[in-house]
Parts: structure tokens; C-alpha cells; sequence
């Protein structure tokens, strides 16, 4: 019993890493890009996140700028944090193989992963695993950001 | 005297009753489940479960349609949970509950049945802004559809309805006034009986969204004088997929049918088409049987305990619940009306609602977090959405500690 | 490969599978039960019964709502479902499957949807004179609403579709068709692809009413290529209260929502309303989450069988019924087309159905008699009503035999 | 077990008696009354059961003549041929009071029943009332005549 309690305290741990928390309250890249050439909204319909995902490209497809506005869980926003973090001086592509890398583990398909280099700090947000109901909120700007690029839907949705 | 000693009853044993309950007898991440969902989907009890078991293992078959012994027991079965839900509600008479597969079915029908035929380019529907989505959304469907215009008494900052606003509001261009008997966000009861009497002068139908009201008070629908109720199973210890829609007999006479198809009519030709009598005129295609027997059982239940004593019961632990988030610093009550029912919103710190949902679920705790399908009522409070403990008859004490305890977890783990 | 493996293993047991359901097992009037009313609602296997009640006693919450664990599981359950009925009936996504209350409700949520904006005073919709209600009266109340024709498709005394009067029928007024892909009163299975064929290329598209097509043929709706199918959880083993509404996504997606309420919205606010994406906008309030999840049973149930299977052992035995029941004297067997599933009616003498079905049921055999709904069939039979005997995959030789049996004893009482 | 088959046998027997048979194949006062100054429609939507009931009422509310048509199943063919039978030469208030009597005795509420004088040859229907299912049937002609004489509505249905 006891050690299901240790064994359940420290998943939590997992999920709310240091790394996380600190991305959640001071978010990198947050405000709106006024350069922006992309941009997209995800929202999480059924929890209320809502944010606004912006990039700028310059003429080589090179993400040259990122930022994001709004509001969500503290999983929701050090993700969309850590993303800008991550894309910037990616090219659109690899941003792309990035989102589709980082769906991937969080959706525990290891062989995808497996292909794709590491994830960095990314990896920071792998407890997440361990909540399946969490991953939408993972993800959310993720989407926000294959939509941003592929500029198929102004507004991405995790349900 | 019967209502006493059902009371009497009741008193006595309901802190026991939560053994009656399966799905509260299990652990969740290795601990004991606590549950405090009960105004999205409260849990059923074993007898309600049991009974839709027994009902498909030896009852099924379609109703109303066959002169076989299962056809004849599904259909005696079926309509014998008419009889308990007009008694339970004390409609005047058993062609007034018709059987939907819930809260929103039973509010787009009236929309799309009653209204939409009646209203003119320039008329209003009241509701207001503490309204559920599923009394919002159907009044905006059908304002667009008739070039009607939907008009929304504001609340206050307890949440409750700003009634001078609302009679302002009530001028003669309202055809039709639908809020909620209790708020699903917030808690409120609404002054149901207010709305109703400002709204008999003008001669205006009013319909309560009754999902809130019915599992925490008793309901008499000729007392509240309401000309629609509508409920779901789900919120009353019932299955989902099933609701009510109490109607007064004299409007749903005059509506047309809401959906066509078997059941609902006498005679069909291709040169004219014969409606069923109430309630069948609104009740096309094969019902969910099992859910409205289970309804059945679910108000035997709930019967066999007493409305009044399952109040007194909640009551006491809303205030309980209240008086210990309020000693939580960083803690801020969201609905704080005097007449609430056993519903909590909150918000603790800047910690997002989400998180503390994960926080308390790892805890066993089972809150709803988010908007809870009230997105206006979170635009009002600017919150993004809130954390939300309900409360049903089978929760105690315990589970507010319990509770407590996790919050002050999750303080420590956002420190 | 996989498929004739399926198929093997179907044909080696299917004649054991009565024991899975527990309703067969019962004595009626001191007889075992010979269930032969499938065709209105067939039995369910104590696995779909056990399903749904393990569901509700571990992992029943509302659905798309919570953080917490038991929201999560019913989330997890209700939407594995939906990828059970996409792969069983081979929609192109889940996008496609919503989730109604059943066929009923399908075919009202298309006319109003889809037809309703769209339909102009002189437009017409096709559909035929062999529908169930289900499948007439929406469309009915849509022509009423819209000023718009119905035109049907004449039977001849086979009981199938005039073919080409419904061609000539088909001209550019026509903005809708809907048919039945299997008729429930007469057994008829209509020539869909050519019916579809022909609609292709006028670019009107078509429902087809699925409700006795799905348990009786493997149905894949991209091969049909049709744009709407609608059938019901309790025609195949599954409980009452739920159906689908398959529709190809292009038209689902540019149809306004049905009903308004929780989960088919992204967004709420006075000022305007965003709609969910696919499947959740038509699927408004709480839906009927132990329906589906009981459906998804019944399907895995299906397939652990084998549709084709199925199919084979049904005609196979509806061959014998056709035979058994002509060899009495004064029988007329209504519905004899070429192609049928596994419905039968018939009258025999000049005794009237129901006086039949009460003889039979005394028996402990369950027929349905009546005008299953379908009254224009009677009509063109000149008939009150029908007797009808309908196969499910629990039904054998002597189920046909002990009703065989039964009719020869009617016709003593009434010689 | 054969105990059983004998006992639901004689149900069958009880309600497909020589009189109700002989009824529904030879209904009697059956065809429309050009004369009728009352007349009421029923049916029973859920097995097609369709009668129009005529009455004719002289000054004194006597029923003069009934007569009915319509097509329906034995028993409410006979039951339909014994109530135009049993209600001609009664007064409206003794036909409604019949209609009492009758509804009462096949929902076995006795004490209704003993109230009421003796139903005379409508007792050859009671053996419906093992047959639940069937009183709908029995019924029909029944609530039809009620709908008549009080002239409430065109048409009564039995559901
Ligand atoms: C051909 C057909 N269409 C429609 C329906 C209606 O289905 P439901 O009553 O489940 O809505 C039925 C069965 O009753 C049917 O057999
Ligand atoms: C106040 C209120 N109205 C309406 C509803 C909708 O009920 P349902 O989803 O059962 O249709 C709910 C619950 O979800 C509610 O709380």
C-alpha cells in the first residue's frame, strides 16, 4: 500500500517536473508576434485552453520567430512554451518532424520515436505519459503548430 | 405521516447508503474513490443496475408492438416507469411525461416544436446567463432559424440572477422564458416561482432546465406551476441516454411532433398522416427501454430514502464543504448565492483547474475541471474555468477531508 | 485469409450460439422460448448484458468532461466504440460515425439537417412505398415544412421496388432519396447499388434506412458508396436507445448541427457560437454511453462470428421457413422477392395475426404481428396486418418447426 | 409439466370460446347505420384494429339501433357484435354504465364488478383477462361507444 502511494506520489513528480512548473509560470516567447507570417489557434474544447500559436518565416521556410498567447493548465502552457523554445532556427520541416515526434512518444508509439533524434528538453514532458487525460493538453500547441505550417485550419482542436 | 416515517427513515440510514453504490467501492490510483462528479453523471446503484440486467436477461423485447409475453412485460415495465416519474414529479396526468434521451433533447423540443412554428422575426426568448449550454444553444439554433432574438438576464457576482433585469427585460415581445431550476456551474437556485408568476401575467410558457433540481429536491410540477420540465436520468442515480420532458398537457396537445417515425402516429398514408395521442405523439422510434426502466428503479430508490431527508443530507454537507475550502488560503468560492444546491466551484491560487483535477484524481479524488458546458457563467467570473465538487447523497464528511487534504497537496506541489 | 478463418470457426458453432443469450433460456407458458421476433428487437448475448453492467458498476462518468479516471475510462470506452462501428461497417473515419438514439432519430437529424436548408417549395424526395414509418413520416413532416413533394416508389406484389418507375420517377426535382436497405415487414432487399448508381448521376444523394441491413450482411458503406446509413444497436444484439447515423463526411460537414447542447460546440458566448468538429456536432447533451459501449459488445460479439457466417446460416434457415410454411394449407406468404433477409410474414386462412400471435405466444412462441410499422405495405396487400416471423443467428430448424406446429393448432381453434 | 399444458390450453379455450368465435365470424349488426345520430371511430394503433361504431339515440336517449364496421381481430370483432348486441335498447346513461362494468370486469376490479348487475353473455369475454395483451382488444368497440354517447372525440384508441 505504501508503496503504491511512493510509487503514485512520484509519477506526479514526474508529471510536474521543476522544468515544467518553471516553463508554466514564466513562459518563454508569450505575447503576440506582430511579424507572424502563420499562425493558428488550438483549442482544447472540453477543459477551455485556448491559445494562439505565432511564427515567422523567412524566405528559406526557417521559423525565424515564434510566440504564443493564452491560457490553459500548467501542462498546456510549458508544452506551448517549450515548443517556441525548441522550433525557433528549425525549418518548417523539421518542425514538423519534431511535432510528429513528440505526439508520438507521448502517445507511447516507441518506434516512431525510436527513428527521430532526441527530443532535448522535450523529454521534460514524457510524465505525461503516465495521464492519458493530460496528453490533449501536451499537445495542444503541437497541433496548433502543424496547422500553423500546413495552414490547412485557423483553429486546431484536441478532442 | 407517510412522508414522516419515509423521512424517519431515511435519516437514519443515509450516511450507510453509499454501500449501495458499486462503483464507489473501488480504488483509484490505491486509494479509496472519492467522488464528487455527481452533477455531470451521478453514480447508479446496484439495485439500479441489476434491475436493467434483469430487464434484458428475461424481460427484452421492442414495446408497444407485439401480443407476445416479453413484448407485453417490456411495454408494462416501460410504462410503469411513467407512472413513477408522474408521480415523482406530481404531473396531473401520465400524457405529460414524455420520455427523451435527455435534458438537451427534451429543450430542443420544445425549441424546435413549440417555438419555432410560433415565433415572428422580432420576438424574444429569455434566458439567462448562468444557463448550461444546452439551454443556450438550442434558443440560439432557433432564434437564427425564425430571426428571433435571444435575451439574457444577467447574474451577479454570487451568482445569482439580477431579477430587476429580468423584469425590465420581460417586455411583450417575449414568446417564451427557459432557466435553469439550478445552476450546473454555480449552484444557484434560481426564484423559480418569481420568474413564473411575472411570466403567467404575460401569459408566456416558461420551461426549467430541471437537471440540477430534480436529483437534490423534491419536484412538483403543478406546485411550481412550470409549463415544461426538463431532466436527465443521469444526474438522479439513473443510466444516461435517458431524460424527461414534463410538458402541460394543453400546450403539447397543440404542438406538433417533434421527430416522425413508428409509435408516433395512428394511421400513416401517403395522403395524410394520423398522430398518436400523447405522450406517444412525441415519443418516435424504439425509446431506450432499459434506461427508462432504469429510471424506474432509480426513483424507487430514491423514493425509499425520501427526497426531503437526501435535501437535509446535502444541505448540511454544502455548508461543511464550504465553511472548510473557505479556511484554504488562496482559496476563492465561485457561486456563493444563499440558495444553492450541493454544487462548489472554485479556484485555489493560480493554479489551473486542470491541474488540480489531475492532483486530486491521483489522490482517488474524482472533481470535475473546465467550463462544465457554462462557458458564459466562466466569461462573467473571468476564469478560464473552474474546479467544481458535487455533491450526492452518498457522499459524507470523509470526502471533504478528504478533499481538503489533496488541496492542500497541490498547494505545496504549485508552491 | 483472416476472413475465412472467421468464417470457419463461425461455421462450426453457430448453432451453439443460443446459449449465449440469456433470454432464450425461459420458459414461456411452460414451454421453452422460440424467439422469433428478432426483426423488432433481437436478444442480446449475456456479453453485451454483462459488458454494460460491469461498466456501470466500475467505470460509468460522463464522458469528453473530466480529468479524472473514471471520466477517463468512459471516455475511453464510449470512443472505442465508435472505432468498432467505423471498422464494422468500414466508414473512411470516425469522423463519419455519429452516435443517435437510433435509426429514428438518424433519419430525422438528416431531413432536418441536411434537407431542410436546402429544400425549395417544388423539390421533391424519393423514397419508397415499402418504408417503415421511420423512414416516411420525416419525411413528411419535412415536405409540410418546406412546401416540398414526396414521391414513392410503387411495390409490385412480390413486394419489391418498381424499378423503372422509380427511374422515371427520378427527374431533376428530386433532391433526396431514401430507402430502405432491407424491408421490415416484407424481408425485400432492394437494389441499393443501382438505385445509387442512378442517383450518382443526378448528384442527389442517398440514405439508406440500415436498420435490418446490419445484422443480417456484412455492410460496407464505401463499397455501397452511399451518403447516409442509419440503423439501430437493438436489431443487432445490442440494447435499445442507440443507433448510428453513418454519413460521408463532405455533406456531415457542411450540415448545420441537429440539435444544440453540450459537447457539439467549441466555443459559447452570446455573441456567437462555434460548433465542434466532427462526429460532436449532431452528438448534443450527454449521450446514451452503456448504449454504445453495450453496441461496440455486440459488435465484437458479430464479428467473433462472422457476418458472412451469419448470413449463410440465416438463409439457409429462412429457405426452410419459406418451404415449412408453404406445405399448410390456406397460408399466403406476403413478401416473396427474390432477394430477402430473413423476415417472413404471412396470413393463414382468414384468421386475423393477432388472434395468431396470441396462439403462438401460448406456445411460447414469439411472434410479431400487426403492421410492423409499415402500413402503406398493408395497404398494398389489402391486409390489416401481418403475421411475421423474423431469424435472428440464435434461431434453428426447430424453431420453425414448433411454429409450424403451433399454426396447425390455430387452424384447429378456428376451423 | 403436462399439468401446465393443460391449464394454459384451457386459457385458449377460455378465450376463444364457441360464442366468441361464432361472433367474430358472423358478426352480428355489422355495417354502417344510415340513421346513426352518434357515431365514434377506434383504434388500436399498435395492432391495426380499425371500427366505426353507429348509434342510433331517439328523443328519449334510448339506443335505438347500433350497428358497426371495421376490421379487427376476433376478439374485438365478438366483442364489438356483442356490445352492438347487448347496448340496443338501452338508454345512453345504462350503455355508459355497461361500458363501466365491462372495462372494470376485464381489468379485475371486482369491486366494481359486484356493484354492477350481471353482464349477461359479454361474460363469454372475460376469459381476455388472462391475457392481458388482448383486453386492449376487447376493449375497443368499448371505449369507442363511451366516445359516442359523450361525444368527446372522434376517435378512441385503446393505447
Ligand atoms: C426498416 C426499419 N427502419 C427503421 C426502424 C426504426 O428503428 P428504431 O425504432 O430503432 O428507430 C425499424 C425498426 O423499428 C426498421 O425495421
Ligand atoms: C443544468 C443542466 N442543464 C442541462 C444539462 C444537459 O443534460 P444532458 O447532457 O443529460 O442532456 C446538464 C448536464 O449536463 C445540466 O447540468
Amino acid at each position: 500500500m505504501s508503496a503504491v502511494h511512493t510509487h503514485e506520489a512520484d509519477d506526479l513528480r514526474e508529471l510536474y517536473r521543476e522544468l515544467i512548473l518553471d516553463h508554466a509560470r514564466s513562459p518563454r516567447h508569450f505575447g503576440k508576434l506582430d511579424a507572424a507570417t502563420h499562425t493558428a489557434r488550438g483549442i482544447n474544447p472540453l477543459c477551455g485552453d485556448r491559445l494562439q500559436l505565432f511564427l515567422q518565416l523567412d524566405q528559406a521556410e526557417r521559423i525565424a520567430a515564434a510566440s504564443f498567447e493564452g491560457s490553459g493548465c500548467a501542462i498546456s502552457v510549458a508544452s506551448a512554451s517549450l515548443l517556441t523554445d525548441s522550433v525557433i532556427g528549425m525549418s518548417a520541416t523539421e518542425a514538423l518532424e519534431l511535432f510528429t515526434a513528440f505526439t508520438a512518444q507521448l502517445c507511447d508509439q516507441q518506434d516512431v520515436a525510436v527513428v527521430i533524434p532526441r527530443l532535448g528538453k522535450l523529454q521534460a514532458l514524457s510524465g505525461v505519459r503516465e495521464f492519458p487525460a493530460r496528453v490533449k493538453c501536451a499537445t495542444l500547441a503541437w497541433h496548433a503548430l502543424e496547422s500553423a505550417i500546413s495552414q490547412r485550419s485557423a483553429t486546431a482542436t484536441t478532442e | 405521516m407517510r412522508q414522516a416515517q419515509v423521512e424517519q427513515q431515511g435519516r437514519g440510514r443515509i450516511e450507510d447508503r453509499r454501500t449501495d453504490f458499486p462503483a464507489l467501492q473501488q480504488m483509484i490510483h490505491g486509494h479509496s474513490l472519492v467522488y464528487l462528479d455527481s452533477a455531470a453523471s451521478s453514480q447508479m446503484p446496484g439495485s439500479v443496475i441489476e434491475t436493467i440486467a434483469r430487464y434484458q436477461r428475461n424481460d427484452h423485447a421492442n414495446v408497444h408492438r407485439g401480443v407476445h409475453t416479453l413484448s407485453h412485460r417490456a411495454t408494462d415495465a416501460y410504462e410503469g416507469a411513467r407512472d413513477k416519474v408522474r408521480n415523482f414529479v406530481n404531473a396531473a396526468s401520465r400524457s405529460e411525461v414524455i420520455f427523451t434521451s435527455g435534458t438537451t433533447e427534451s429543450i430542443n423540443l420544445v425549441a424546435q416544436s413549440y417555438c419555432r412554428p410560433l415565433l415572428r422575426a422580432g420576438d424574444s426568448v429569455l434566458i439567462s446567463h448562468l444557463e448550461h449550454h444546452s439551454n443556450i444553444v438550442p434558443w440560439q439554433l432557433l432564434c437564427e432559424q425564425t430571426a428571433a432574438e435571444l435575451r439574457v438576464v444577467p447574474i451577479d457576482e454570487q451568482g445569482q440572477l439580477d431579477m430587476p433585469a429580468l423584469a425590465r427585460m420581460f417586455d411583450e415581445k417575449v414568446r417564451m422564458v427557459a432557466v435553469a431550476h439550478v445552476s450546473n456551474a454555480l449552484g444557484t437556485i434560481n426564484p423559480v416561482r418569481e420568474i413564473i408568476a411575472l411570466a403567467r401575467q404575460r401569459d408566456v410558457p416558461v420551461l426549467l432546465d430541471g437537471a440540477q433540481g430534480v436529483p437534490h429536491m423534491a419536484i412538483d410540477v403543478q406546485e411550481l406551476d412550470c409549463d415544461f420540465y426538463a431532466f436527465s436520468g443521469h444526474k438522479m442515480y439513473a443510466p444516461t441516454g435517458v431524460g424527461v420532458l414534463y410538458g402541460r398537457e394543453s400546450l403539447l396537445d397543440a404542438m406538433p411532433p417533434y421527430q416522425g417515425g413508428g409509435d408516433m402516429i395512428l394511421e400513416v398514408s401517403f395522403t395524410g398522416t394520423t398522430y398518436n395521442e400523447l405522450p406517444y405523439k412525441f415519443e418516435a422510434g424504439t425509446p431506450n427501454i432499459s434506461g427508462v426502466i432504469g429510471l424506474g428503479a432509480a426513483i424507487d430508490y430514491l423514493q425509499s430514502i425520501g427526497m426531503l431527508a437526501i435535501a437535509r443530507h446535502e444541505k448540511a454537507l454544502l455548508a461543511y464543504l464550504m465553511d472548510e475550502l473557505q479556511k484554504i488560503s488562496g482559496i476563492r468560492l465561485i457561486g456563493t448565492a444563499p440558495h444553492k444546491a450541493s454544487v462548489q466551484s472554485f479556484m485555489l491560487d493560480n493554479i489551473h483547474p486542470h491541474d488540480l483535477g489531475t492532483i486530486l484524481d491521483h489522490q482517488g479524488i474524482a472533481i470535475r475541471t473546465g467550463h462544465h458546458c457554462a462557458m458564459p457563467v466562466m466569461q462573467h467570473f473571468a476564469v478560464p474555468g473552474t474546479a467544481r465538487a458535487s455533491l450526492g447523497l452518498y457522499n459524507n464528511r470523509d470526502d471533504i477531508d478528504r478533499l481538503v487534504a489533496a488541496l492542500h497537496q497541490a498547494k505545496q506541489i504549485f508552491s
